[in-house]
C-alpha cells in the first residue's frame, strides 16, 4: 500500500524539523519558540511514523503517542512558566531574560 | 507484566507510591516536615529494596527495561544521592516562603525518571525516563517563583531541553528507520551485520548525541549549564549536576556497551573532540568566574569531559572508572552544593565568591567541609576525587589514549587554580567589616539534617579517598554481573 | 610497624593539635613539639641501633600491608640508609620549625600546627614509601598543608606565591602520575603482575623509547621540585612569602624530595635512558648553579636571595645525580642534608630579622653585628656554609659532587666549580648588607634570646659535625647508594680511569697510605 | 714522637673557639692571655718538635687525628705531616704569629672588638698551620679556604666603613677564583691517582708521568692558578693592596708574612708535579718576573705606607715564584722565610708609625720620625735594608742574591728572567728607601701621639735581629758556603741542577746586585732627601704623571677587571633581577586568562545563542559523520 | 495515495513556513493547525489512521488551543505584533537561517545518499488494533511511565502556574535596600 519511499517521508520530516529549528533560532518571542519546538517534536514524531510504516511495526506509532504525551506535558509546564515570566518581565522577549551570563 | 516484574521494579514502585501518598497528604493539609519525612523514608525504603536485587543477575522486562547489577548500582547511587539532596533541602526550603511541598513530589518524580533511564534498554523507556526527569526539572528549576532568575533558568532549560529532545527523537527515529528496532540489543544485532555504519544510522547516532550531550552539558551543548545552575535553587542544582547527569551517563554507557559503539572511529572521534572541548572549555570558563554556582557548573562540564575519557576506553575498566568517578563526583558535588545551600539565606543563594570570604574564621567546620569537597573536585589525595581521577587516568593509560590523558592532566592543573582560589578566599583573614552571620537565619536545630549530611559526606569522601578498596569491590562485583 | 607509627604519630599529632586549639592556645605548640620529638627520638633510635655498614641488605625495615589489592597497591614502607638520613633531617628541621613558630605564629595557632605536622607526615611518607602509587599519594599530601602554610601565614604576597607553588608542583606531579601508570601497565603486560611495588617495577625491561618518555614523566616532577632552572620560578616566590617555618620546610625538605626522587626512582628505574639524558641533565644543573647565583646576587629581599641560592645549590644535586658514581651520589646525599641545614638556618635568620624589623629588604639593614654579634656569628657560619667553606658540611657535599661529576664530564664540572666563586659573591653580600657597614635603622636590634639560641646552636653544631666528621652519615647512605647504582656498575668510569696506571698503583688509598706509614715508622728510629 | 703534632694547629683553634664563645664576657686581659697564649704555646710546641726533629732527622712525621671521610676509596684524613718544608713554614707562622699577637695587644688595645680580633687571628693561625701541615690536599684546601675566610674577616675588621667591606670581599672573591682552579686541579689529581694524599701523589707522579706530560702540565697550571690567587701574583694580584684596609698587624701577619706565601708553599709542596712540566715551570717563573716588576713600579708611586709595603710584598713573592720557576725550591722557601721576618718587621714598624700618627698612613704627611721613634726607626732601617738587599749585612741580600744567581747558574735559568730580577732589585731599593726618607727624614709633619711600649718594641727588635741574622744560615760559595738551610730542606726539595762551570762568575753577579741595590738607595736619597725638587720637576711632566697615575692604580688592573668582569656581571644580574624565566610563566598564565575571557564572551545569557551553539554542535557532528 | 502524500507534504511545509514567518501570533497558530492537519493526512497516507486522529485531536486540538488560551490571557495587542515585526529583521534571522540551512543540507544529503534498508514487508498498514495491542502489551510500562510523565507535568504546571503574590521586577521597583544607599552616601 505504501508506495511512498521511506526517504521521501524522512525528507518531509527533516524539512519540517529544520523549519522548526530555524524558527527557534530566529524568533525572540518565547511563545513562538515553544511553538517551534512543538513543530520539531511533531516532525520527529512524523519520522517515527514513517519508519514504523516502513517496517510495518506499531512501535513507531507508539513512540509517536509518547511524544505526544511529552509534548502536552511540556507545553503545559512551559506555558505556566511563560505566564510567570510575563508577570515579571512584562515581555515575552527571550533576549530580555539574560541576567545570568559570563 | 508479572509479579516478578513488579518485584524487580520495587524501588520505582515505592517511589511512585510515595508520590501518590504525598499528593494525598497535601490534599489533606500542607506540612513541610511530614513531606520531608515521607520523601526521605521512601528514598531509604527504595534503597533498602535494592538489597533484594543485589544478586539479580540480569532480569529483563521485555522490551523496555532490564534489571542488572549495573542498573542496580546506578539506581542505588541515584537514590542515595537523591536522599542526601532531600536531607539538605529541608533547611533550605524551610526559610523560604514558597509552598514547599510540591518540591518533594517533583524530586521523587525526577528520581523515578533517572532510575528508569539507567535500567532502560529501549528507546521508548529511554525517552520516557529522560522526559520524566526533564519535565520535573523544569518545575524544580523554576521552583522559587519569587526570584526572576529562577524563571529565567526554568525557561532556558525548558526550551533548550525540549529542543535537544527533538534532536534526540529525530535521531532515534533515524536509527529506528535504519535498523527496524528500538531495543538496544536489537540495534546491536542489526549493526553487527554492518561492517561500516550506514549513513542513516550514523546520522541518527549523531543527532542522538546532540540530545544526550545536552543533558550531560558537554561542549558545545553546555551553554545552558551555568545559567541554570545559577538560577536554580541550590539543592536542585545539586540534583541536576548529579542525578540527572548520572542517569543519562548510565544509559549512554549501557547503550554504547551494548552496541559496542567504540568500534566506529567516527563516534570515537566525536566523543574525543567533545571530551577535550569539554575539559578545556569548562576549566577555562571557570577560571576567573566569581560566582560559585557558576564555577561549579563549569567545573561539572569539565568533569563530564574527564568522565568521557574513561568512557572512551570502551572496556570494563573504563566503565568501572566512570562509575567510581561518578560516585566520588556525586558525593563531592552534593557536598559542595550542600554547603552553598547551608550558607544561603532567605533572599538569595550564597553564590558570590565574596560570600565565602574568611569563611574559615567565621564557620570553620563548614569551610573545612567545603575545602574537602573542592580538593576532591581538584583530585587531591586523601579524597575520593583523587582515587577517581587516578582510576580514569589508569584506564586511559591502559588503553593508551595518550592525547586524552595528557589533556586531562593539563586540565586538572587549570582546574586546580579555581578550586584553590575558592579555598584561598575562604582562608583569607577576616576583615572587620565582614558580617559574622548571614541575615535571617533559622534556629540551629533545623540545620541538624544538613550538618549531619555534610558530615557524612565528608567522612565518606575521605574514607573512599583513603581506603577505596571497599567501593571498588562493590563496583567490580556489581558491574561484573552487568556485562557477562 | 615503627615506620607506620612515624606517619601516624605525626598525623594524629596534627589532628590533636588542631582540636586542642579549642582548649588552650599554647597546647597545640606543645603537642606539635611532643609529636615531632617522639618521631625524632624513634628515628634516632633506629639510626643508633642499626650499625648500617654491617648489614648485607640496604633495607633495614620493611612494612607491607595490602591497601587496594585490586590494583596491586600496597601500603608498602621500607627504610634504608638514605631514607633514614632524610627522616633524620626531616624531624630535625621539623623540630626547629615548631620552635621558630613559637613566637612568630599568633593567628590560628592550632591549624598552623596541624598543617605543619601534616606536611612533615607527607614528607615522611615520601621518604619511606616503596609503592609508587603511595609515593604519588604522599607526594601530593604534603602539598596541601604546605599550600595552607604559605597561603594563610605567609607574607604580603602570599596568595600568589601559594598558587604558583601549588600549580607548578601539581602540574609536574600529574606527569609523574602518568609515567607511573605507564610503567605499571608495561610491567603488568610483561609479567602479568599488575603492581605498583617499587621492588617489582625495578625489574621492568623497557623499550628505549618508552623508557625515555617515562623517565621524562618522573623527571618532570622531580626537576620542578628540585628545582632545575627553567622550572624554578615558583621557588623564589614560595620561599620568600612563606612564614619562616614554611620556608625552612620548603627549602630544607620539599626540595629534597625532588632529589630523593631522582636517586630513588629515576636512577634505578631507567638506567639506559638516564645515561642518554645525563649530559643534558648535568648541563641543566650547571645552568642552575650559575643562573641561580647570578640572580641571587641582585635580590634585595633577603628570603628571595636565599631562595635563589637554593636554586644554585640544587644545581649541584642534579649535576651529581647524573654523574652515576658513588662520590657524586654521596655528595648529593650530603648536599641534601647540609643544604637543608644551611639554607634552613639562613631562612631562620631571615625570620629572626623579620620578627625584629618587619622587613626583609636588605637595603634597609646594615651594621647589625654591633648589637647582635651572636646572630652575626651564626649567620656567618651559614653564609660560609653556603659558599661551601671547608670544615662545614656543604664543602664535603659539593666537593664530593664535583669530584664525582669530574669523572663524568670535565667541562661542565669546570663551570659548576665557577659557581663556587659566584656563591662567594652573593654569600658575602648577605653578610655585608646585613651585619656590616653602618646601621641604617634607628632602633637597635636585640640579639638572639635563649629560645633562638636553642634553635641556632644545634644547627651550627650539626653543620660542623657534617663538615668535620661526616662518616656516620656517609656510612648510613652507602648501602642504598650502591643499590641505586647497581644498574650502572657495568658502565661507570672506575675510580682510576687512567689506563697508564699499573695495577699496583691502583691500590686503594688506604693500602697505599699504610705502606707509606709503615715506611715512615721504620725509617727514622 | 710526633704525638704533640696535632696540638700545633689545635691550640689556636681552641683559642679561637673560646674567644668566640666567651669573648664578650671576659676581661681584655684574659682575652689577651687566651689569644696570645694559644699561639705562644703552639710556638713552644713547634720549638720542642723542631728540636726533636732536628735531632733525629726522620723523613717526616705523620699523625692522623681521625679519618675525615671515606667514600669509595676517596679517604682523606685529618692528618698532619711534618717534614722540613712544613717545619720552616710552621716555624715562621707560629713565631712571627706569636710576635704579632704580642704586638697586637698594644696595637688593638683601644678597639672595642678586641676579642673578635684575637678570635680571628687565632683562627687564622690555626688555619694557616692546617694548610702547611696537611698531609693531603683536601685538608690543605681546608686550611687554604680557612685562611681566606680569616683574611676576609680581618680586612673587613672595621666593618662600618663600606670600603673596608669592599676590600674584604674583593680579597675573598679574587682568591676564590684561584681556588677554583686549584679545586679543579684537585679533581684531576684525584682522577689520576685516586687519592689526594700528597706523599702518594708525589711518589706516583714521578713514576707514572714522564717529563712534559700534558696532564701533569694541566694539573700544575691549575695548581698554579690557586697559588697565584692566594699569593697575589699576576693576574690575581689586585686584591692585595686593597687588603691593607685591615688593621696593621693583620697586614703584617696575613698579607705579608704568611698567607700570601701559601702559594709558594703549594708549589714547593707539589714540586714533583711542577718539575714534570717545563711549561708550568716557565709559567711560574714568568709570572714571578712580570709580577715583581709590575708591583715594583706600582710601589714606586704609592703614598700610603702600607700600600707601598703591600706592593713590595707582591713583588717579593714574585721573587719567590721566580726562584720556584727555575727549580730553585729551597731558595724560594729561603726567601719566604727571610721575607717573612723583614716584611713583618716593616709592617709592624709601619703600624707603630700609624699608631703614633693617629692612624695617618700617607707618607707625605709623615717625616722626621727618626728622632721621635728611635726603636721603630732602627728596626725599620734593618727591615728596609733587608728588603732592598743591602749588600752583605742584610738577610735579604743573601736570599735574593741566591735567587738572582740561580737564574743564570741554574739549568732552567734564563738571562731575561735574571735581568727582570735585577731591575726589580733596583726598583725595590728605590721605593724602600723612598719610604725610609719620606717617613723618617725631613721635617715632622704630624704630631706624634702614641709612643710604643714594650709590647710593640720587643717584637720589633726580635724581628730586626732575625732580619739581620737570618741570612747567615745560607751563604753563597764565595762567602763561606753555608748551606744549613738547603741541607735542611734537601730530603724534601731537590737541589737545582747547575750549569756546569759557572761558579767562577758568581762574584761578578754579586757585585752587580750590590751595585744595583746601592744605586737604588742612592737614587732614593737623591730624589727624596737631597733634592726633592727633582721630583717636582717630574711631576710637572704630563707624560710622567700619566705613567705615575697608571702605576699608582696598579697598572690599571682594577679598571680592566671592572670593565671585563664586575660590570657585566652586575649588569647581567640587575637587569634580570625580576628573572625573565618567570615572565614566560606569566605569559602562559595571561594567555590562559585571555582564553577565559574569550570563552566567557560566549556565555551571553541569551537563549537564542545557546540554541545556535547546539546547532553548531549538531553541524559539527554531522560534518564529521559525513567526512569520515 | 502518493499524490495525496505529496500534496499534504507540500501543504505541511508551506503552512509551517507561514507559521514561522507570521508576526501575529494568532495567525501563526492558525497556520500551525493547518500544518498539523496536513501532517495528519500524511499519517493517513503512511497507514497510520489512529495517529492521524491523535494528531488532529491532541496537537491541533488540545495543544494549540492551550497556547491560544495563554495568549489570550496575556492579552497581546497590536504593539506586540509590531514588536514581533521589529524583532524579525533580516539581519537577525539571516545568520541562524544560514546555520539551519547548512544543517538541513547536510541532513538532506545524508538522507538521500543513505542506502535505505530493504523493505521487509509490502503492506505497511498498521491499524489501531495492532497499536493498541502493542501499547498495552509490551509497552504497558511505557504507558505507566507516560502517566508519571503527565503527573510531573501537572504538578509542575500547577506549582508554577499558581497566581502568586505580586512581585515586581527589580528594575521596575523603586527600592534597592537601604543599606546600599547608606554606603553610597
Amino acid at each position: 500500500m505504501s508506495a511512498i519511499p521511506m526517504e521521501t517521508g524522512l525528507l518531509l520530516a527533516g524539512v519540517l524539523f529544520m523549519l522548526g529549528l530555524i524558527s527557534v533560532m530566529i524568533r525572540r518571542n518565547i511563545i513562538f519558540m515553544l511553538i517551534s519546538v512543538e513543530i520539531m517534536l511533531n516532525a520527529a514524531g512524523l519520522a517515527f511514523i514513517v519508519a514504523g510504516s516502513h517496517w510495518a511495526q506499531p512501535d513507531g506509532q507508539i513512540m509517536f503517542i509518547f511524544i505526544l504525551t511529552m509534548a502536552a506535558a511540556e507545553v503545559s509546564v512551559g506555558l505556566a512558566l511563560i505566564l510567570q515570566i510575563h508577570h515579571q518581565l512584562k515581555t515575552l522577549n527571550s533576549d530580555a531574560a539574560n541576567f545570568m551570563k559570563g | 507484566m508479572t509479579l516478578t516484574d513488579f518485584q524487580h521494579l520495587m524501588p520505582l514502585l515505592i517511589l511512585t507510591f510515595a508520590v501518590l501518598v504525598s499528593m494525598l497528604v497535601i490534599a489533606v493539609g500542607r506540612n513541610h516536615k511530614i513531606m520531608y519525612v515521607i520523601t526521605a523514608v521512601s528514598f531509604l525504603a527504595a534503597f533498602a529494596s535494592l538489597f533484594e536485587l543485589r544478586d539479580v543477575g540480569r532480569y529483563t522486562i521485555e522490551p523496555l527495561l532490564v534489571v542488572d547489577g549495573f542498573g542496580v548500582f546506578y539506581i542505588g547511587m541515584i537514590l542515595l544521592t537523591a536522599l542526601l539532596i532531600s536531607m539538605l533541602s529541608y533547611a533550605y526550603f524551610e526559610q523560604r516562603e514558597e509552598r514547599k511541598e510540591e518540591y518533594y513530589i517533583l524530586l521523587l518524580l525526577a528520581t523515578i525518571g533517572a532510575c528508569v533511564l539507567v535500567i532502560s534498554t529501549h528507546f521508548a523507556s529511554l525517552f520516557l525516563g529522560l522526559e520524566i526527569l526533564s519535565v520535573s526539572l523544569y518545575a524544580l528549576i523554576a521552583y522559587l517563583r519569587t526570584r526572576e532568575r529562577s524563571d529565567e533558568a526554568g525557561i532556558k532549560y525548558l526550551i533548550l531541553a525540549a529542543f535537544s529532545s527533538a534532536f534526540l527523537l529525530f535521531g532515534m527515529a533515524l536509527v529506528y528507520a535504519s535498523t527496524g528496532t528500538m531495543e538496544f540489543a536489537g540495534i546491536a544485532t542489526a549493526i553487527a551485520n554492518f561492517t561500516e555504519l550506514p549513513l542513516l544510522l550514523l546520522t541518527g547516532f549523531g543527532l542522538m548525541i546532540v540530545g544526550i550531550g545536552f543533558k550531560l552539558s558537554v561542549v558545545p551543548f553546555h551553554m545552558w549549564a551555568p545559567d541554570v545552575y545559577e538560577g536554580a535553587p541550590a539543592p536542585v542544582t545539586a540534583f541536576i549536576a548529579t542525578v540527572s547527569k548520572g542517569g543519562v551517563l548510565g544509559v549512554l554507557i549501557r547503550f554504547f556497551m551494548e552496541v559496542d559503539g567504540f568500534r566506529y572511529p567516527t563516534l570515537v572521534l566525536i566523543f574525543t573532540i567533545v571530551a577535550i572541548a569539554s575539559m578545556l572549555a569548562g576549566n577555562l570558563l571557570a577560571l576567573l568566574q566569581r560566582n560559585v554556582k557558576r564555577i561549579l557548573a563549569y567545573s561539572s562540564i569539565a568533569h563530564l569531559g574527564y568522565l568521557l575519557v574513561a568512557f572512551l576506553t570502551g572496556n570494563q575498566m573504563g566503565v568501572e572508572a566512570v562509575t567510581f568517578y561518578l560516585v566520588a563526583y556525586f558525593i563531592t558535588t552534593v557536598g559542595a552544593f550542600g554547603v552553598v545551600a547551608m550558607l544561603s539565606d532567605k533572599e538569595r543563594d550564597a553564590e558570590q565568591l565574596e560570600d565565602y570570604r574568611a569563611l574559615l574564621w567565621r564557620r570553620p567546620w563548614t569551610a573545612a567541609v567545603f575545602t574537602v569537597m573542592l580538593l576532591s573536585l581538584a583530585g587531591i589525595p586523601l579524597t575520593a576525587g583523587f582515587v577517581g581521577k587516578f582510576y580514569i587516568l589508569a584506564a586511559g593509560v591502559n588503553t593508551q589514549l595518550w592525547l586524552l590523558v595528557v589533556m586531562l592532566a593539563l586540565n586538572s592543573v587549570i582546574g586546580l587554580f579555581y578550586y584553590i582560589r575558592i579555598v584561598a578566599v575562604m582562608f583569607q583573614q577576616a576583615d572587620a567589616e565582614v558580617e559574622m552571620e548571614p541575615r535571617g537565619r533559622l534556629r540551629p536545630s533545623i540545620y541538624l539534617a544538613s550538618v549531619g549530611t555534610l558530615t557524612i559526606l565528608t567522612l565518606l569522601l575521605v574514607y573512599i579517598g583513603v581506603y577505596p578498596t571497599g567501593l571498588l569491590q562493590v563496583i567490580e562485583g556489581m558491574l561484573a554481573v552487568a556485562t557477562p | 610497624m615503627i615506620l607506620v607509627w612515624l606517619i601516624v604519630i605525626l598525623m594524629a599529632g596534627g589532628v590533636l593539635a588542631w582540636i586542642s586549639g579549642k582548649i588552650n592556645r599554647a597546647l597545640p605548640r606543645w603537642i606539635a613539639l611532643g609529636s615531632v620529638l617522639a618521631v625524632f627520638g624513634m628515628t634516632l633510635y633506629l639510626w643508633l641501633s642499626n650499625p648500617i655498614p654491617v648489614l648485607d641488605s640496604a633495607w633495614l625495615i620493611q612494612f607491607n600491608q595490602p591497601w587496594i589489592p585490586q590494583w596491586g597497591i600496597d601500603f608498602r614502607l621500607a627504610l634504608d640508609g638514605l631514607s633514614l638520613l632524610m627522616l633524620l633531617l626531616t624531624f630535625f628541621l621539623g623540630l626547629l620549625s615548631v620552635l621558630i613558630s613559637w613566637r612568630e605564629i599568633q593567628t590560628k595557632v592550632a591549624f598552623f600546627h596541624f598543617n605543619l605536622l601534616w606536611v612533615l607526615a607527607g614528607i615522611t611518607g615520601v621518604f619511606l614509601t616503596m609503592d609508587l602509587f603511595l609515593f604519588y599519594f604522599f607526594w601530593e599530601v604534603m602539598l596541601i598543608p604546605m599550600y595552607f602554610l604559605i597561603g594563610i601565614w605567609g607574607h604580603e604576597n602570599r596568595r600568589y606565591a601559594a598558587f604558583k607553588f601549588f600549580l607548578f608542583t601539581q602540574a609536574s606531579g600529574l606527569l609523574m602520575l602518568l609515567a607511573i601508570l605507564g610503567l605499571y601497565f608495561i610491567h603488568g603486560r610483561q609479567t602479568g603482575l599488575y603492581t605498583f611495588s617499587y621492588f617489582e617495577l625495578l625489574n621492568t625491561t623497557l623499550a628505549p623509547e618508552a623508557a625515555r618518555l617515562l623517565m621524562f614523566g618522573f623527571l618532570a616532577a622531580f626537576l620542578v621540585k628540585l628545582p632545575v632552572v627553567p622550572f624554578h620560578s615558583w621557588l623564589p616566590d614560595a620561599h620568600s612569602q612563606a612564614p619562616t617555618a614554611g620556608s625552612v620546610i620548603l627549602a630544607g625538605l620539599l626540595l629534597k624530595t625532588g632529589a630523593y626522587g631522582l636517586l630513588r626512582f629515576v636512577l634505578p628505574l631507567f638506567p639506559t635512558a638516564t645515561v642518554e639524558f645525563a649530559p643534558w641533565a648535568m648541563l641543566l644543573g650547571v645552568i642552575g648553579i650559575i643562573y641561580g647565583a647570578i640572580l641571587a646576587f641582585s635580590q634585595t629581599d633577603l628570603k628571595r636571595l636565599v631562595a635563589y641560592t637554593s636554586v644554585s645549590h640544587m644545581g649541584f644535586v642534579i649535576l651529581g645525580v647524573f654523574s652515576f658514581n658513588e662520590w657524586a651520589l654521596q655528595g648529593v646525599v650530603m648536599q641534601m642534608i647540609t643544604h637543608g641545614l644551611s639554607t634552613g638556618a639562613l631562612f631562620i635568620i631571615a625570620g629572626f630579622l623579620y620578627e625584629r624589623l618587619h622587613t626583609r629588604d636588605i637595603q634597609k639593614m646594615g651594621g647589625f653585628w654591633t648589637t647582635a654579634p651572636k646572630m652575626g656569628v651564626i649567620a656567618l657560619v651559614f653564609v660560609m656554609a653556603s659558599l661551601s667553606l671547608p670544615g662545614l658540611g656543604n664543602f664535603i657535599a659539593e666537593f664530593l659532587t664535583l669530584v664525582g661529576s669530574w669523572q663524568a664530564n670535565n667541562w661542565l664540572t669546570v663551570f659548576a666549580t665557577i659557581g663556587l666563586v659566584m656563591a662567594t659573591i652573593y654569600s658575602l653580600r648577605i653578610m655585608q648588607k646585613i651585619f656590616f657597614e653602618a646601621n641604617r635603622m634607628e632602633q637597635a636590634l636585640p640579639d638572639l634570646n635563649a629560645r633562638e639560641m636553642l634553635i641556632a646552636i644545634p644547627m651550627v653544631a650539626m653543620i660542623l659535625w657534617l663538615g668535620l666528621y661526616p662518616q656516620p652519615f656517609l656510612d648510613t647512605a652507602r648501602p642504598s647508594i650502591q643499590e641505586q647504582l647497581q644498574a650502572y656498575t657495568a658502565s661507570p668510569p672506575p675510580p682510576v680511569a687512567m689506563s697508564q696506571l699499573t695495577p699496583q698503583v691502583q691500590l686503594t688509598d688506604t693500602i697505599r697510605l699504610n705502606q707509606i706509614l709503615k715506611a715512615s715508622r721504620h725509617d727514622p728510629d | 714522637m710526633g704525638e704533640l703534632l696535632w696540638l700545633i694547629p689545635a691550640l689556636p683553634f681552641a683559642g679561637a673557639l673560646l674567644l668566640v664563645l666567651f669573648g664578650n664576657r671576659i676581661s681584655r686581659a684574659l682575652v689577651s692571655v687566651i689569644g696570645v697564649g694559644s699561639v705562644g704555646i703552639s710556638a713552644a710546641v713547634t720549638l720542642v718538635l723542631g728540636i726533636e726533629y732536628l735531632s733525629s732527622r726522620p723523613a717526616f712525621i705523620r699523625q692522623e687525628v681521625w679519618q675525615w671521610f671515606d667514600v669509595a676509596g676517596f679517604s682523606p684524613s685529618i692528618a698532619f705531616h711534618l717534614d722540613a718544608l712544613s717545619m720552616v713554614f710552621i716555624f715562621v707562622i707560629t713565631f712571627v704569629g706569636f710576635l704579632i699577637h704580642i704586638y697586637s695587644t698594644e696595637y688593638m688595645a683601644e678597639d672595642k672588638d678586641y676579642a673578635r680580633f684575637f678570635a680571628c687571628m687565632n683562627l687564622f693561625v690555626g688555619s694557616m698551620l692546617m694548610l702547611v701541615m696537611a698531609d693531603n690536599l683536601l685538608l690543605l684546601y681546608l686550611g687554604w679556604e680557612g685562611v681566606g675566610l680569616c683574611s676576609y674577616l680581618l680586612i673587613g675588621f672595621w666593618y662600618k666603613e663600606p670600603e673596608n667591606g669592599y676590600a674584604a670581599r674583593k680579597a675573598f672573591i679574587i682568591t676564590r677564583v684561584g681556588d677554583t682552579a686549584m679545586a679543579i686541579g684537585l679533581f684531576m689529581l684525584f682522577q689520576q691517582f685516586g687519592t689526594l694524599h700528597i706523599q702518594s701523589i708525589s711518589t706516583e707522579a714521578a713514576q707514572v708521568w714522564s717529563i712534559g706530560n700534558e696532564t701533569a702540565m694541566i694539573i700544575a697550571l691549575l695548581l698554579l692558578g690557586g697559588a697565584v690567587g692566594k699569593s697575589g701574583q699576576l693576574p690575581l694580584q689586585t686584591w692585595l693592596p686593597d687588603a691593607m684596609a685591615g688593621p696593621t698587624p693583620v697586614s703584617a701577619l696575613i698579607h705579608a708574612a704568611t698567607m700570601v706565601t701559601a702559594g709558594v708553599y703549594l708549589i714547593a709542596r707539589m714540586h714533583v708535579i711542577f718539575a714534570l712540566s717545563p711549561v708550568a715551570m716557565t709559567a711560574v717563573a714568568v709570572i714571578g718576573a712580570v709580577t715583581l716588576l709590575i708591583a715594583g713600579f706600582a710601589a714606586l708611586t704609592q703614598y700610603d705606607i702600607k700600600r707601598v709595603l703591600a706592593y713590595s710584598t707582591i713583588s717579593q713573592v714574585g721573587y719567590m715564584f721566580l726562584a720556584l720557576g727555575v727549580g730553585a725550591w729551597s731558595s724560594g722557601v729561603f726567601h719566604f722565610m727571610i721575607h717573612g721576618f723583614f716584611k713583618a718587621l716593616l709592617f709592624l714598624c709601619a703600624g707603630a708609625i700609624i699608631l703614633a700618627l693617629h692612624h695617618e698612613q700617607d707618607m707625605r704627611k709623615m717625616g722626621g720620625l727618626s728622632k721621635k721613634l728611635p726603636v721603630v726607626f732602627y728596626t725599620f732601617l734593618i727591615g728596609a735594608a733587608s728588603l732592598a738587599a743591602f749588600p752583605l749585612v742584610s738577610a735579604g741580600f743573601y736570599s735574593k742574591d741566591q735567587i738572582l744567581w740561580l737564574q743564570l747558574a741554574g739549568e732552567n735559568g734564563n738571562i731575561w728572567l735574571y735581568l727582570a730580577g735585577l731591575l726589580g732589585a733596583f726598583i725595590t731599593s728605590i721605593y724602600t728607601f723612598r719610604m725610609v726618607f719620606l717617613t723618617f727624614y725631613g721635617e715632622e709633619k704630624t704630631h706624634v701621639g702614641h709612643k710604643p711600649t714594650w709590647a710593640i718594641t720587643v717584637p720589633l727588635i726580635i724581628l730586626g735581629v732575625l732580619s739581620f741574622a737570618g741570612g747567615f744560615i745560607e751563604l753563597p760559595h764565595n762567602f763561606g758556603h753555608v748551606v744549613l738551610f738547603s741541607d735542611f730542606l734537601a730530603p724534601i726539595l731537590p737541589a737545582v741542577t747547575m750549569v756546569p762551570d759557572f761558579n767562577q762568575y758568581e762574584w761578578m753577579l754579586q757585585l752587580l746586585a750590590a751595585v744595583v741595590s746601592l744605586g737604588g738607595i742612592f737614587i732614593a736619597y737623591l730624589y727624596y732627601y737631597k733634592k726633592p725638587e727633582l721630583i717636582e720637576s717630574i711631576h710637572r711632566s704630563e707624560f710622567a704623571m700619566a705613567i705615575h697615575r697608571f702605576w699608582h692604580s696598579g697598572w690599571g688592573f682594577d679598571q680592566l677587571y671592572d670593565t671585563l668582569f664586575v660590570r657585566p656581571y652586575v649588569y647581567l644580574s640587575k637587569v634580570n633581577k625580576k628573572d625573565f624565566i618567570d615572565s614566560i610563566y606569566t605569559f602562559i598564565a595571561n594567555v590562559t586568562q585571555n582564553f577565559h575571557e574569550l570563552f566567557s564572551r560566549t556565555q551571553t545569557g541569551v537563549m537564542r545563542n545557546y540554541v545556535a551553539g547546539i546547532v553548531v554542535g549538531a553541524i559539527m557532528i554531522l560534518t564529521i559523520s559525513l567526512l569520515l | 495515495m502518493e499524490l495525496t502524500f505529496y500534496i499534504a507534504a507540500a501543504v505541511a511545509v508551506l503552512a509551517t513556513i507561514m507559521v514561522i514567518t507570521r508576526f501575529n501570533m494568532i495567525h501563526a497558530l492558525l497556520y500551525l493547525v493547518v500544518s498539523f492537519l496536513a501532517v495528519a493526512v500524511v499519517f493517513l497516507t503512511m497507514g497510520a489512521p489512529f495517529m492521524a486522529a491523535l494528531e488532529v485531536i491532541v496537537y491541533a486540538g488540545a495543544i494549540v488551543v492551550l497556547i491560544i488560551f495563554v495568549i489570550m490571557m496575556l492579552s497581546l495587542t497590536r504593539e506586540d505584533v509590531e514588536q514581533e515585526k521589529a524583532w524579525l529583521q533580516p539581519k537577525l534571522w539571516m545568520g541562524p537561517a544560514l546555520l539551519s540551512f547548512v544543517l538541513l543540507a547536510e541532513l538532506v544529503y545524508l538522507l538521500v545518499i543513505a542506502e535505505m534498508p530493504a523493505d521487509p514487508a509490502a503492506g505497511s498498514y498498521v491499524d489501531a488494533r495492532a497499536v493498541g495491542l502493542a501499547l498495552y502489551g509490551p509497552y504497558v510500562l511505557g504507558v505507566q511511565l507516560s502517566g508519571i510523565l503527565l503527573m510531573a507535568g501537572i504538578v509542575g504546571a500547577y506549582h508554577l502556574g499558581r497566581q502568586k503574590k505580586k512581585v515586581i521586577h527589580r528594575f521596575l521597583q523603586e527600592k534597592e535596600p537601604k543599606k546600599e544607599r547608606s554606603t553610597v552616601l
